[in-house]
């Protein structure tokens, strides 16, 4: 599993490649507390290029969900693939969580605040 | 109908220790098999998606933390079915425990269960070994 | 350099039965140690290569054809080698017989203990087992 | 593993996809025999999307070698990936095969023959 950041128009974007699961879910939430800690209020993530994602990785999205909703901000999923979005459903968090196609999609509304 | 076609079942056996970073070991045996017997994405999503939770939750409640004890996983291929038993040595499971959490609660954690039982077709927690626990897991495999 | 660090060992084990369809299992379990261990692509592709072609000697050679019998994998996964033990319960290797063919004679077959004895650094035919054969295959993996 | 077959200019051309090996090989010899045996008497092969080949692979392409040299014919292999060309320098049978790049080098000289 790979975790990259980028910035646009200063909204991070956490890019997650690989299998999200029980070994490497902790290494996704640690980014994703350290990225929140760091005065950031909104957060995309774009989970194109993840090929498995188990329990623990949605609990690890929910927790993010929990938090940036606290502080005002907005969490964005995009790009999900099928898998990925078959465990959303399964999970029934689709309708819980922003998910939204593609980046231009996920970046609407957030930069123009 | 009434012919009987004699059905060839093969055992696959993998055995790991309880560690997280051996689950994908797991997952893409099971991967394997799935494509050996030509299952449909979403049924192979499916049957790894159960396996690996039900693996997850053996190193996290039955052993309680990762460690050299084993998860032995008997894997039987059949045409129309997939079926796989997890045996562990850990903790005996209360089988009124194991349950999904309310899903509109919405808390990091307890989709595991939920997932098994939503995508298998036979669940079966098994706590009368000598030692440890047995879990069956089911999935019919729609002909195609 | 005197200090030695404890080395963690963990052993993987898988079981097949000795049919060519189900190599494909062995080779991603291995393909799934080797991303694990984080070996690079070449040794990576060697490995693999190395244990199917051991396996499909098994069921050549050792058991002759296809059948229900398994073939018993035990991986030791360290970080600076690979070492894979491979059981079978068919008939006695004769360790004079299992060789390379001449590389400029060009026929078909003949090819796979070559790759075995290319890639590995450790080849080690056992028949002294009360039934049947072991094979130990062992690679240093370079650190990088 | 995927057989098909094309072809261009009356020359045929045999894309093997997937793995080769001691279940599959059986499968990709049959289907050369026959296509030398209906009055084929060059073959091309893409090897473009094999992600494994075993020594019985190459043990099949060695026997199909044999037959198109005994017929007077040519068989070409192209677009190996780097996993497939080990397995050939391995066996040092990359300089006995004749081993292309692309389709249309592996198509020169037998189209305009
Ligand atoms: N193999 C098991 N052994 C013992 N208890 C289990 C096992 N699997 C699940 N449980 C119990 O069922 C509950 C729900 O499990 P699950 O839905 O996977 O969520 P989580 O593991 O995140 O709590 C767990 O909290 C645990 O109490
Ligand atoms: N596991 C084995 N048991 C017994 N004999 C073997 C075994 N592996 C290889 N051999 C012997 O070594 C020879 C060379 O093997 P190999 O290079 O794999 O080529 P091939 O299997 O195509 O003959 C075989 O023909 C066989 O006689």
């Amino acid at each position: 599993m790979e975790l990259e950041v980028f910035k646009k128009n200063d909204v991070a974007i956490l890019k997650i490649s690989g299998d999200v699961d029980l070994y490497s879910s902790p290494q996704v939430r640690n980014k994703i507390l350290a990225l929140l800690a760091k005065t950031q209020k909104n957060l995309l993530v774009n989970l194109k290029d993840v090929s498995y994602m188990d329990s623990s990785g949605v609990a690890t999205l929910v927790e993010a969900l929990q938090l940036t909703n606290k502080r005002g901000g907005k969490l964005r999923l995009y790009h999900l693939g099928p898998a990925i979005r078959d465990v959303f459903e399964l999970s029934r968090l689709d309708k819980v969580f922003d998910i939204c196609e593609t980046e231009s999609q996920a970046l609407n509304g957030i930069i123009a605040e | 109908m009434t012919g009987q076609k004699a059905r060839q079942i093969d055992t696959i056996e993998i055995v790991i220790p309880a560690k997280p970073q051996f689950l994908k070991i797991i997952r893409s045996a099971v991967n394997s098999i799935c494509e050996i017997r030509k299952f449909c994405r979403e049924d192979m999503n499916n049957v790894i998606l159960a396996v690996d939770e039900a693996c997850s939750n053996i190193i996290k409640h039955a052993y309680g933390k990762p460690t050299n004890q084993p998860i032995q996983a008997t894997i039987k291929i059949c045409d129309d079915r997939f079926e796989i038993h997890l045996r562990d040595y850990g903790k005996k499971a209360d089988s009124n425990k194991i349950k999904p959490r309310q899903l509109d609660d919405l808390r990091p954690g307890g989709l595991g269960v939920h997932f098994i039982k939503s995508v298998m077709d036979e669940v079966v927690y098994d706590n009368t070994p000598d030692k440890g626990n047995l879990l069956k897991l089911v999935k019919i495999i729609a002909k195609n």
